[in-house]
C-alpha cells in the first residue's frame, strides 16, 4: 500500500480503479489463454491419423478352415471357429488384464497364461478371474468371398455365420 | 503462408475453369482467305481413353458458298474441360482441310468440340462430338472388340470380318441408343449373361455367363452406355418391351 | 460478485495448504515482495531490489529477456513436437509431413519452434553487441561475458543440431556441408566428426546422436548456464548502467557505492 | 543528482563502471561517508512484471510469424542428389560465404575458433581501460599502426578475392579515419562520438559488419553453384 | 529522422507507459492471435472441401444414405509394405459414391470402377502426388527432391506396370508400350532391369550386317541411313539425322566391312526364266501367305500385312536378285535365327517370287544418290562413326564390337527425381513429359546427345512414356507377394529330327507350344490330342483355312511326305493334353437318335449355327472354324471337352461357356462326328 505511492512509475489518483481495470483483462485473458492452450494442446495431443492396422480382418476363404476347427490368428489376436452350425470370430484377449490366450486344443479350452482364466471355445469362462466371456466379434463374407472380420464390433454370443 | 493460398486459390480456379486454353495462335498464322462452310471431314465420334491422344486426328474442310475448298483460311479449336489441341489454330491446306490432333479430357463421357473458322461475312462454327471412356469403359470396349463385336457391329475391318450380315436376327449395334438405352442395367447383365432367351430374345445371342466375370459384364455395359447414340441419361430407365 | 470472488481467491490464499507452498504470498508490502523473489528458488537468482534505471528499455532493450522468452517458447514446443517425432529414417520426414498435415496445429507450433529458433539466434547475437557496445562485459562482469559466449555456443548448436532432425533436403545437406568442416580440424578432425555422426556419413546414426543432443544434452547444458547467468547478473552488482555522460564518473561511482555498501 | 562536492571517492579506475561496495575515502576528510541512494524497485513486481510483458510481447510476434509463414520443408533427404545450392542455415552463411574463398581448415576452422576466442578474450584484454578514444593519445603513432593493419587486410582479401568483405572493411576504416580526425570537442555530435570510441568497439563494429555483409551475401545473393543471384530476380 | 524517433517514443509511451495498461493490452493480443492457430486449423482446405461435399450432397435423392456413409476428419489409408500413406480421401470424399459419378466438380466424382478396392490401395500408387498431404498444392503439385506432381490421366496405366509385370487386359496403352519397348530397340541401347531381376528383352530382329554387300548395295544403305522410314514407312529403324558425308562414310564402311556369305549363287542359277504375267508371282505370294508376315503398301497407300518381317513395297530397291534368290533358297544359310520359315520352294517357284519381289520397285528411290568410290579414310572415319553411334548395339558388324552400357539405364526411369532432370526451357516440368519429349525429340536435348529420332506417332509415344513410367523404385523394392510375375516364354526346345524341322519351317514365329513362341496362330501345345492324323498331314500338305474371318493363315511350306510324317507323328505323340482322355467315353458309337438330337440342340438350343458352319448351304457364321470337316479333323473327346468348357483347353478362347451338360454334349458331339466332310472345299465368303 505504501509502496503503490512510492512507485513513481504509477501515476497516483483514480488511475487505480482504471488500472485494476487492465490487471483483471490482462489476468483474465491470460487465464482464457491458458485455458484455450490447454484444449489446443489436448486437440494436438490426440491425433487425427493412426497407425495402427485396420481393425477389419480378412481371413481367407472360407473353405480353408476345416468344420469343428479352431483356428487362431496370432497377429490379429482372435479365433477362428467353424462350428457345425457356422463360423464366428472371438477376440483372443481375456477379458480380465488383456493377455493373449492360447487354444489349448487337447483339452479343447481356452486358457489365459496369465492368471489362469479358462474359456470355453464359444468364449463362455469356465473359470478364472476373467470377468466376462471372450467376445463375439461380427464376422461377414466379403463380395470376394473371403470371410471378414471386424474386430472392433462386438456382437452378441451365439450368432453364426452360415456360408 | 501468402503464395500457398495464392497458388491453392489458383489452382482450384484452373481446376474448375479447366485449363480453358488461352488459343495460343503464333503470331506467323495469318489468315490469307476465308469461307463460308465448314464440313467435318474426318475424325468426330471418335471414342478414346479419358486423357488419351485420340488415333486419328479431327479433319474439318473449309467451304465456299459453292462448295468448293478455301485454302489459307483460318480455323480456331475449342473444347471444354482439358480437351488440348495440338495445333489449336491452323490454316487449311491445299485441299482445304484443317488437321488437328486431339487429346481429350480426363473425365469420361462426350466432349463438345468446335472448329471456328471467320467466315467472309460472319463466325462459322461446327460442332463435333468425341467420346472419352474411363477406366471401366476401355475394359469393356476391348472385351466388346474380343467377345462382341464380330455380331453387333456390322463394318469389317481388316482384322476382324463382321459376321452380322449372316445372322437370321439382326444384333442390335452397341451404339443404337434408341433400343438399348430403353434396356435396363439388369436387363442387360441378364441378357449378356444367360444369353438371348433369357429376355425371350434370339438364342442366337449366347449366354456369357461362365466366360465373363461380372466385373466384366459391368464393364461391358458401360461401355454400352457411354457409346449410346443418342447419348444414355441414366435414372429415367423403362423396360424394354419386347 | 467480484467481491465474492475476491474473498475466495483470498481464503484460497490465506489456507494452510496454499500457504505451504507458496511461503510469503504476494502482499503488497515491501517485505512480502521481497520474500516473494527470495523463497522462490527460480526467482531467488535476481535481487529483490534493482536499480530503477535500470529497468528502464533503453538500457538492455531487454534482449537478454526476450532471448529467455525465445528459450521458454522453445522449451514448450520443442517438447510438445517430440510427442510425434521419430529419430528414425525415413520416418523422421513421414512425421514432419504429419505435423503439417494432419496433426491439429502441428503445423503452427513447429513454425513457432521453427521462427523462436531463429529469433533466438538473432537475439542472442543482438544481445552480445548489446552489451558490448554499452561495455558492460568488463570488470567485475568478464565471466558472465564468458558464460555469455558459451551461451551463444550453445545457442549456436542448438539451433544446427535441430536442423538436422525434419531430415528433408535442407537438413541434410546443411549437416552434411557443416559437418565435413569439423573434420578440416588438424590432426584430430576425422574422429570428432567421426563422433559427431557416430559413422563416416549423415545417416540414421547422426540423426540419432542429433536428437539426443538438441533434446536433451544442450538443452540441459544451456539451462545450467541460464541459471549461472543470471546468478552471475546479481552477483556482479546487478545491470551494468552505462554513464549518460562519461565525464559524470565520480557522481555516479558514488551513488552506486554507497547503494551497493548494506 | 547530488552534489558532488561532499567527498572525493578514491575508487579504483578499474572499478569506476561497476558498483562496489568498497569506498576509497581521502585523508583529508574523515571517514564519513554520505549515502546517496538512487531510486530502486522491487524486483518482485516491477522487473518481472516487465520481463512477462516484454516475452508476452515477444509471443505475440512470434505466433503471428508463425501464423503468415510456414517453416521450410524441402524434399526428403536424397544423398545421391545435392540441391544447388547447398545451404547451412543462415547464421552459419557468413563462414560459407569465407568457405567459398578459403581454404576449409582456414573458414571452418581457424575464423570460427579464433572468433571464440577473441570473443571469450574481450574483458581480459581490454587494456584500455578507461575507454578512451583510440586516437585521444599517441595520435600518430597509432594512425601509422592503424594504416598499415588496414592496407595488409584489404591486401590480404584482395589477394583472396573476398572483395564482398572488403567493402565494410573500408566503410569501417573511412570511419576510423574520420574517428583519427576528430576530437571529444568536434562540432558534430557525430564525430566526437567517433572519437571517443576506444580500439576495441572499432574491432567488434568492424566484425559486425562483416558479418552483416558477408551474412546477407550467403543469404540473399547466392545461387545455384555459389553463383552471384540477385534475390529479386527468381 | 527526430520526428521518426518521437513517434516511437510516443507510441511506445502510449502502450507501456504505463505498464499496467500494456499488460492488458498485451494479453488481449496474446489471446486474439492464440485464439487464430485452432481458428485457422479449423478453416484449412481439406475442412473447406469436406463442407462443400456436405452442400453438395445435401440437395440429392440419396442424400441420407450419402449423409450416413460420409465420413468427417482425415482419412487415411496405411500401407505400411509400401511405406505409403495417402490421405486423399479427406478431400475426395465421393471416390465410393456410385451415384456420384457424374459429378463434374472435383474432388467430389467417383472413382471409375477399376479391380482394386481403393481403400486397400490408396491413390498415390498409381496416380503418384503426395499422399501425405492434405492440401492441394502440396497434394498434388509438389516437385520437390523425390516427390512427383500428380500422373496425367493418360499415363495412369503405368501405375497398374509397378505391380504386374504381365500384360493385362485394362491396360492397353501399358502393354503396347512395353511391346514397343521390346520391338523398337529401345532396350537394344538401354538396360531395362525388371523387378524380377531380368532385363527387358528386345524382339526386334535386327539384320547382321556381316554380309550386307551381299543382300544390297552402298547406295541403298545411303539412301536407308539418310532416312529409314523413307525407304519402308513401317520401318523401326530410327533415323540418326546423318550428314551426307557421314551417311556415305558409314555405307562405305559397311560395304567394305562385309564379308561374302552367298558364294554358291551360280548353285541357284537356275533355267527358269520368270513367267512374263506378273499374276502368277502374286498368285505365289498369296498361297504362301507372306502377307501375314510382311506388309505391302497397297495403291491407295495402305499398309496392308503383317508386322513380323520388314515392309516390302519397295524390296527391288533394296535386294540384289542374287541374294533374293538364295534367300528364297533357304533364309537360314544367310541367317540362322531368322523368324522366315523356310519354304520349300522348287527352283521355278524361286524364280517366280524373286521376280515378283524384284519387281516391288519404286523407280524414284535413291534416283538422286551419287556416291563416289569410297577413299580409305572415309572408311576408317565410318568405321569411327559405327562405334560411335552405337550401330554395333543392334547389328552385326564386322570389326566392331557390341558397345555395353551404351545408354542410360532405364530400370527406374519412372522414379526419375525432377531435381535431377534438366529441362529444356520453356518446357513443363513433369516426369512424363521429359520421358515423351525425349523419345520424340531425343536431339533437342543437347548437340551431342546420339539418341536417334525415331518416326512415332503420340499415341505410340505416350503408350511408350506409359511402359517407362512403371519402371519405378517402388516396383523395384515392393515385397516380392505383391507383385504379379510375368509370363516369360520358355526356352522349350523340341527334340529330334521334328525339332530341326520345326525350326526350320519356324513353326515358333507364329505358333506358341509350351509357353515359348508367337501368339498369331493357335497355341498348339495341345495340338496331338485335339485332331486327326489324316487331318493333320493333309492340312500341312496344303493348309486350308479353319476360320474364315482371319485374315492371317498358315502358309505353304512344300514339305516332303517323309517331313510330314515326321511332324505328325511328333505332334500326335508329344502335344497330347493329360485331361483328354480319347478312350474313356465311347463318343464314336452313336445312334442316329442321338445324332439327331445334337443337331437338335446345335441348332436350337445352343444356336452354333450363329458363329460356325455344318451345312454350306443354310449355315452362314464365320466366326468359329467351319465344322463340315470337323468329323475328320477334331477327336470326339476334344470336341466333347471343348463344349465343355473351351476355356480350360484354349486359355481365351472367345466361344463362350455355355455350360453344356455331359448329355447335350455327348449328343452334340456324335452329331458334330457325323460331320465328315464330302468335300474339302471350304466354303468362300
Amino acid at each position: 500500500m505504501t509502496d503503490e505511492k512510492q512507485n513513481a512509475i504509477l501515476p497516483p489518483g483514480q488511475e487505480l480503479n482504471r488500472r485494476a481495470f487492465f490487471t483483471k483483462i490482462g489476468l483474465g485473458s491470460l487465464g482464457i489463454a491458458a485455458a484455450g492452450t490447454l484444449g489446443f494442446t489436448y486437440e494436438f495431443l490426440s491425433p487425427n491419423v493412426l497407425y495402427e492396422p485396420s481393425p477389419i480382418i480378412n481371413a481367407g476363404k472360407p473353405e480353408s478352415f476345416a468344420v469343428d476347427s479352431v483356428t487362431m490368428d496370432v497377429n490379429a489376436g482372435i479365433y477362428l471357429v467353424r462350428a457345425v452350425e457356422g463360423f464366428f470370430a472371438l477376440s483372443a484377449v481375456c477379458t480380465h488384464l488383456g493377455c493373449l490366450t492360447a487354444w489349448n486344443p487337447e483339452l479343447g479350452i481356452i486358457k489365459c497364461p496369465c492368471h489362469g482364466s479358462q474359456f470355453k471355445r464359444t468364449g463362455e469362462k469356465i473359470e478364472g478371474p476373467a470377468p466376462k466371456p471372450l467376445p463375439w466379434l461380427k464376422t461377414w463374407v466379403s463380395d470376394d468371398g473371403d470371410l471378414m472380420v471386424d474386430r472392433s464390433t462386438d456382437i452378441p454370443a451365439l450368432q453364426f455365420l452360415r456360408i | 503462408m501468402m503464395r500457398r493460398s495464392i497458388l491453392c486459390l489458383a489452382f482450384s480456379i484452373s481446376a474448375i475453369a479447366g485449363c480453358k486454353h488461352s488459343s495460343s495462335i503464333a503470331p506467323a498464322l495469318k489468315a490469307t482467305a476465308a469461307g463460308t462452310a465448314l464440313v467435318e471431314s474426318s475424325g468426330g465420334k471418335q471414342i478414346g481413353g479419358t486423357g488419351s491422344a485420340l488415333k486419328d486426328p479431327l479433319v474439318v474442310q473449309v467451304n465456299d458458298d459453292q462448295g468448293a475448298a478455301v485454302a489459307g483460311a483460318m480455323v480456331e479449336f475449342r473444347g471444354a474441360e482439358g480437351v488440348h489441341f495440338e495445333p489449336a489454330a491452323t490454316l487449311t491446306d491445299s485441299s482445304g482441310q484443317a488437321t488437328t490432333s486431339v487429346t481429350l479430357g480426363t473425365i469420361a463421357g462426350h466432349y463438345q468440340l468446335s472448329a471456328t473458322t471467320i467466315g467472309k461475312t460472319q463466325q462459322v462454327n461446327l460442332q463435333i462430338v468425341e467420346i472419352a471412356l474411363g477406366y471401366q469403359q476401355q475394359l469393356g470396349s476391348l472385351l466388346e472388340e474380343k467377345y462382341c463385336a464380330r455380331c453387333h457391329d456390322s463394318e469389317s475391318s481388316a482384322e476382324r470380318v463382321s459376321n452380322y450380315d449372316n445372322l437370321e436376327v439382326k444384333p442390335h449395334p452397341f451404339a443404337e441408343g434408341e433400343t438399348l438405352n430403353k434396356m435396363s442395367d439388369a436387363d442387360l447383365v441378364a441378357m449378356i449373361q444367360h444369353g438371348g432367351p433369357a429376355l425371350s430374345k434370339s438364342a442366337l445371342m449366347p449366354p456369357y455367363g461362365s466366360t465373363l466375370t461380372a466385373s466384366e459384364v459391368r464393364a461391358l455395359i458401360a461401355y454400352i452406355r457411354a457409346v449410346a447414340d443418342p447419348q444414355y441419361q441414366p435414372g429415367g430407365t423403362v423396360y424394354a418391351k419386347n | 460478485m467480484p467481491v465474492q470472488e475476491y474473498g475466495i481467491v483470498e481464503r484460497l490464499r490465506g489456507s494452510r495448504v496454499w500457504r505451504s507452498v507458496f511461503r510469503s504470498g504476494t502482499g503488497t508490502s515491501t517485505l512480502h515482495r521481497s520474500l516473494a523473489v527470495q523463497q522462490n528458488i527460480f526467482l531467488h537468482l535476481f535481487a529483490t531490489k534493482v536499480r530503477k534505471r535500470m529497468i528502464r528499455f533503453n538500457v538492455t532493450w531487454f534482449l537478454g529477456t526476450l532471448t529467455l522468452g525465445t528459450f521458454f517458447i522453445l522449451v514448450i514446443t520443442g517438447v510438445l513436437l517430440m510427442l510425434y517425432y521419430h529419430p528414425s529414417v525415413p520416418q523422421a520426414y513421414a512425421d514432419m509431413k504429419d505435423l503439417q498435415f494432419v496433426v491439429s496445429s502441428g503445423l503452427f507450433l513447429r513454425n513457432l519452434h521453427r521462427w523462436s529458433a531463429q529469433a533466438m539466434v538473432f537475439l542472442v547475437f543482438a544481445h552480445m553487441f548489446k552489451v558490448f557496445y554499452r561495455g558492460a562485459y568488463r570488470t567485475p562482469r568478464e565471466f558472465n561475458w564468458v558464460i555469455g559466449v558459451v551461451l551463444l555456443i550453445i545457442t549456436l548448436l542448438l539451433s544446427y543440431t535441430g536442423y538436422l532432425l525434419p531430415w528433408d533436403q535442407l537438413a541434410f545437406w546443411a549437416i552434411t556441408v557443416g559437418s565435413n568442416l569439423s573434420s578440416t580440424v588438424p590432426l584430430i578432425g576425422n574422429k570428432i566428426h567421426f563422433l559427431l555422426l557416430g559413422g563416416n556419413q549423415v545417416n540414421a546414426n547422426a540423426l540419432l546422436r542429433f536428437y539426443v543432443l538438441h533434446c536433451v544434452v544442450l538443452p540441459l547444458a544451456a539451462i545450467i548456464f541460464i541459471a549461472v547467468h543470471f546468478w552471475r547478473i546479481r552477483k556482479d552488482g546487478g545491470l551494468y548502467v552505462q554513464q549518460s555522460e562519461p565525464k559524470m564518473k565520480a557522481v555516479d561511482d558514488a551513488a552506486l557505492a554507497t547503494t551497493e555498501v548494506k | 543528482m547530488s552534489e558532488p562536492k561532499d567527498f572525493i571517492a578514491g575508487v579504483d579506475s578499474d572499478q569506476r563502471r561497476s558498483p562496489t561496495r568498497v569506498v576509497f575515502v581521502t585523508r583529508r576528510t574523515s571517514a564519513q561517508v554520505k549515502v546517496t541512494h538512487e531510486d530502486e524497485v522491487q524486483t518482485f513486481p516491477e522487473v518481472l512484471f516487465r520481463a512477462a510483458l516484454i516475452i508476452e510481447l515477444l509471443a505475440v510476434v512470434l505466433v503471428v510469424f508463425s501464423l503468415l509463414f510456414n517453416a521450410p520443408l524441402e524434399g526428403i533427404a536424397d544423398a545421391s542428389h545435392t540441391p544447388n545450392p547447398a545451404k547451412a542455415p543462415w547464421y552459419f552463411l557468413g563462414l560459407q560465404e569465407l568457405l567459398h574463398y578459403f581454404p576449409p581448415v582456414v573458414a571452418g576452422v581457424l575464423v570460427p575458433t579464433l572468433l571464440i576466442l577473441a570473443l571469450v578474450v574481450i574483458p581480459y584484454f581490454d587494456v584500455n581501460i578507461e575507454a578512451t578514444g583510440l586516437f585521444l593519445v599517441h595520435r600518430q603513432k597509432r594512425l601509422r599502426i592503424f594504416y598499415v593493419a588496414a592496407v595488409s587486410l584489404l591486401l590480404f582479401l584482395m589477394l583472396f578475392h573476398v572483395y564482398v568483405a572488403v567493402v565494410p572493411t573500408v566503410i569501417v576504416a573511412i570511419a576510423i579515419v574520420i574517428a583519427a580526425n576528430s576530437t571529444l570537442e568536434s562540432p558534430h555530435r557525430f564525430r566526437r562520438y567517433l572519437a571517443s570510441k576506444p580500439l576495441a568497439y572499432w574491432i567488434m563494429t568492424w566484425f559486425l559488419f562483416e558479418l552483416i555483409v558477408l551474412t546477407a551475401v550467403g543469404t540473399f545473393f547466392r545461387g545455384p553453384g555459389w553463383s552471384w543471384v540477385l534475390p529479386w530476380r527468381s | 529522422m527526430q520526428s521518426l524517433r518521437k513517434s516511437i517514443s510516443s507510441v511506445w509511451r502510449a502502450l507501456f507507459g504505463d505498464p499496467v495498461r500494456a499488460f492488458g493490452v498485451v494479453s488481449l493480443l496474446l489471446l486474439a492471435v492464440l485464439a487464430i492457430a485452432p481458428a485457422k486449423e479449423h478453416f484449412s482446405e481439406w475442412h473447406s472441401y469436406q463442407n462443400r461435399y456436405l452442400s453438395l450432397i445435401r440437395d440429392r435423392g440419396d442424400a441420407v444414405s450419402l449423409r450416413r456413409r460420409f465420413q468427417p476428419g482425415i482419412q487415411q489409408v496405411w500401407l505400411p509394405q509400401l511405406g505409403v500413406v495417402d490421405r486423399c480421401a479427406t478431400c475426395h470424399e465421393g471416390l465410393t459414391e456410385a451415384s456420384l459419378a457424374d459429378v463434374h466438380a472435383q474432388p467430389f466424382r467417383q472413382h471409375p470402377s477399376i479391380p482394386h478396392k481403393l481403400d486397400e490401395f490408396g491413390c498415390v500408387i498409381c496416380h503418384r502426388g503426395q499422399g501425405a498431404a492434405t492440401t492441394v498444392a502440396e497434394a498434388h503439385q509438389s516437385e520437390r527432391a523425390g516427390e512427383e506432381p500428380i500422373l496425367p490421366a493418360r499415363y495412369i496405366e503405368s501405375g497398374c506396370g509397378q505391380c504386374h509385370q504381365n500384360a493385362l487386359t485394362g491396360t492397353p496403352h501399358l502393354n503396347q508400350g512395353r511391346v514397343m519397348l521390346a520391338r523398337y530397340g529401345c532396350v537394344r541401347c538401354h538396360t531395362a532391369k525388371l523387378p524380377d531381376g531380368s532385363t527387358v528383352v528386345a524382339t526386334d530382329d535386327p539384320p547382321s550386317l556381316m554380309h550386307v554387300a551381299d543382300k544390297t548395295t552402298r547406295a541403298w544403305i545411303y539412301s536407308w541411313l539418310k532416312d529409314p522410314q523413307a525407304y519402308a514407312s513401317t520401318a523401326t529403324m530410327p533415323n540418326y539425322k546423318l550428314s551426307n558425308s557421314d551417311a556415305s562414310d558409314i555405307s562405305a564402311f559397311l560395304v567394305s566391312s562385309s564379308t561374302p556369305r552367298v558364294g554358291d549363287t551360280a548353285a541357284v542359277e537356275v533355267k527358269f526364266t520368270a513367267p512374263a504375267d506378273p499374276a502368277v508371282g502374286a498368285t505365289l505370294y498369296g498361297e504362301s501367305f507372306c502377307a501375314s508376315c510382311h506388309a505391302v503398301q497397297n495403291a491407295a497407300g495402305n499398309i496392308v500385312g503383317g508386322n513380323v518381317g520388314p515392309e516390302l513395297t519397295r524390296v527391288g530397291n533394296k535386294a540384289k536378285p542374287e541374294w533374293m534368290r538364295a534367300w528364297l533358297e533357304n533364309p537360314r544359310s544367310y541367317n540362322s535365327t531368322t523368324l522366315m520359315p523356310h519354304y520349300r520352294f522348287t527352283p521355278q517357284q524361286v524364280t517366280i517370287m524373286a521376280g515378283f519381289l524384284e519387281a516391288k520397285l519404286d523407280s524414284d528411290y535413291g534416283t538422286n544418290v551419287h556416291l563416289d568410290a569410297a577413299t580409305p579414310q572415309q572408311i576408317a572415319h565410318g568405321k569411327k562413326l559405327t562405334a560411335e553411334l552405337g550401330c554395333a548395339a543392334c547389328h552385326e558388324i564386322n570389326g566392331v564390337k557390341k558397345p555395353e552400357n551404351f545408354a542410360p539405364d532405364l530400370s527406374r526411369i519412372g522414379s526419375k527425381a525432377l531435381a535431377q532432370i534438366v529441362f529444356l526451357p520453356g518446357m513443363e516440368h513433369s516426369l512424363p513429359r521429359y520421358i515423351s519429349s525425349k523419345i520424340q525429340q531425343p536431339r533437342a536435348f543437347g548437340p551431342g546427345l546420339k539418341m536417334p529420332q525415331f518416326t512415332l506417332t503420340t499415341a505410340q509415344t505416350s503408350d511408350l512414356t506409359n511402359a517407362l513410367l512403371a519402371l519405378t523404385d517402388r516396383s523395384h523394392t515392393m515385397p516380392d507377394m505383391l507383385r504379379v510375375a510375368a509370363v516369360r516364354d520358355t526356352n522349350y526346345q523340341p527334340a529330334g529330327h521334328a525339332g530341326k524341322l520345326m525350326a526350320d519351317l519356324a513353326c515358333f514365329s507364329c505358333h506358341r507350344i509350351n509357353g515359348r513362341g508367337g501368339d498369331m496362330a493357335p497355341d498348339l501345345t495341345f495340338e496331338g490330342s485335339s485332331v486327326q492324323r489324316q487331318w493333320l498331314d493333309d492340312f500341312l500338305k496344303n493348309p486350308n483355312t479353319l476360320r474364315p474371318s482371319l485374315i492371317r493363315r498358315m502358309p505353304r511350306l512344300n514339305l516332303t511326305d517323309g517331313d510330314r510324317k515326321e511332324l505328325t507323328d511328333y505332334m500326335l505323340a508329344v502335344y497330347q493334353s493329360p485331361a483328354i482322355d480319347q478312350d474313356s467315353e465311347p463318343l464314336t458309337t452313336n445312334t442316329p437318335a442321338v445324332v439327331e438330337h445334337g443337331r437338335q440342340l446345335f441348332y436350337s438350343r445352343y444356336a452354333c449355327q450363329s458363329c460356325h458352319i455344318v451345312d454350306p448351304k443354310t449355315d452362314k457364321g464365320y466366326i468359329g472354324p467351319t465344322l463340315t470337316a470337323v468329323g475328320s479333323r477334331l477327336t470326339p473327346a476334344w470336341i466333347y471337352a471343348w463344349l465343355k468348357n473351351p476355356q480350360a483347353l484354349r486359355p481365351g478362347a472367345i466361344e463362350p461357356n455355355q455350360n453344356v451338360s455331359d448329355e447335350d454334349a455327348r449328343a452334340m458331339t456324335a452329331f458334330l462326328m457325323t460331320q465328315k466332310g464330302a468335300s474339302k472345299q471350304v466354303a468362300k465368303r
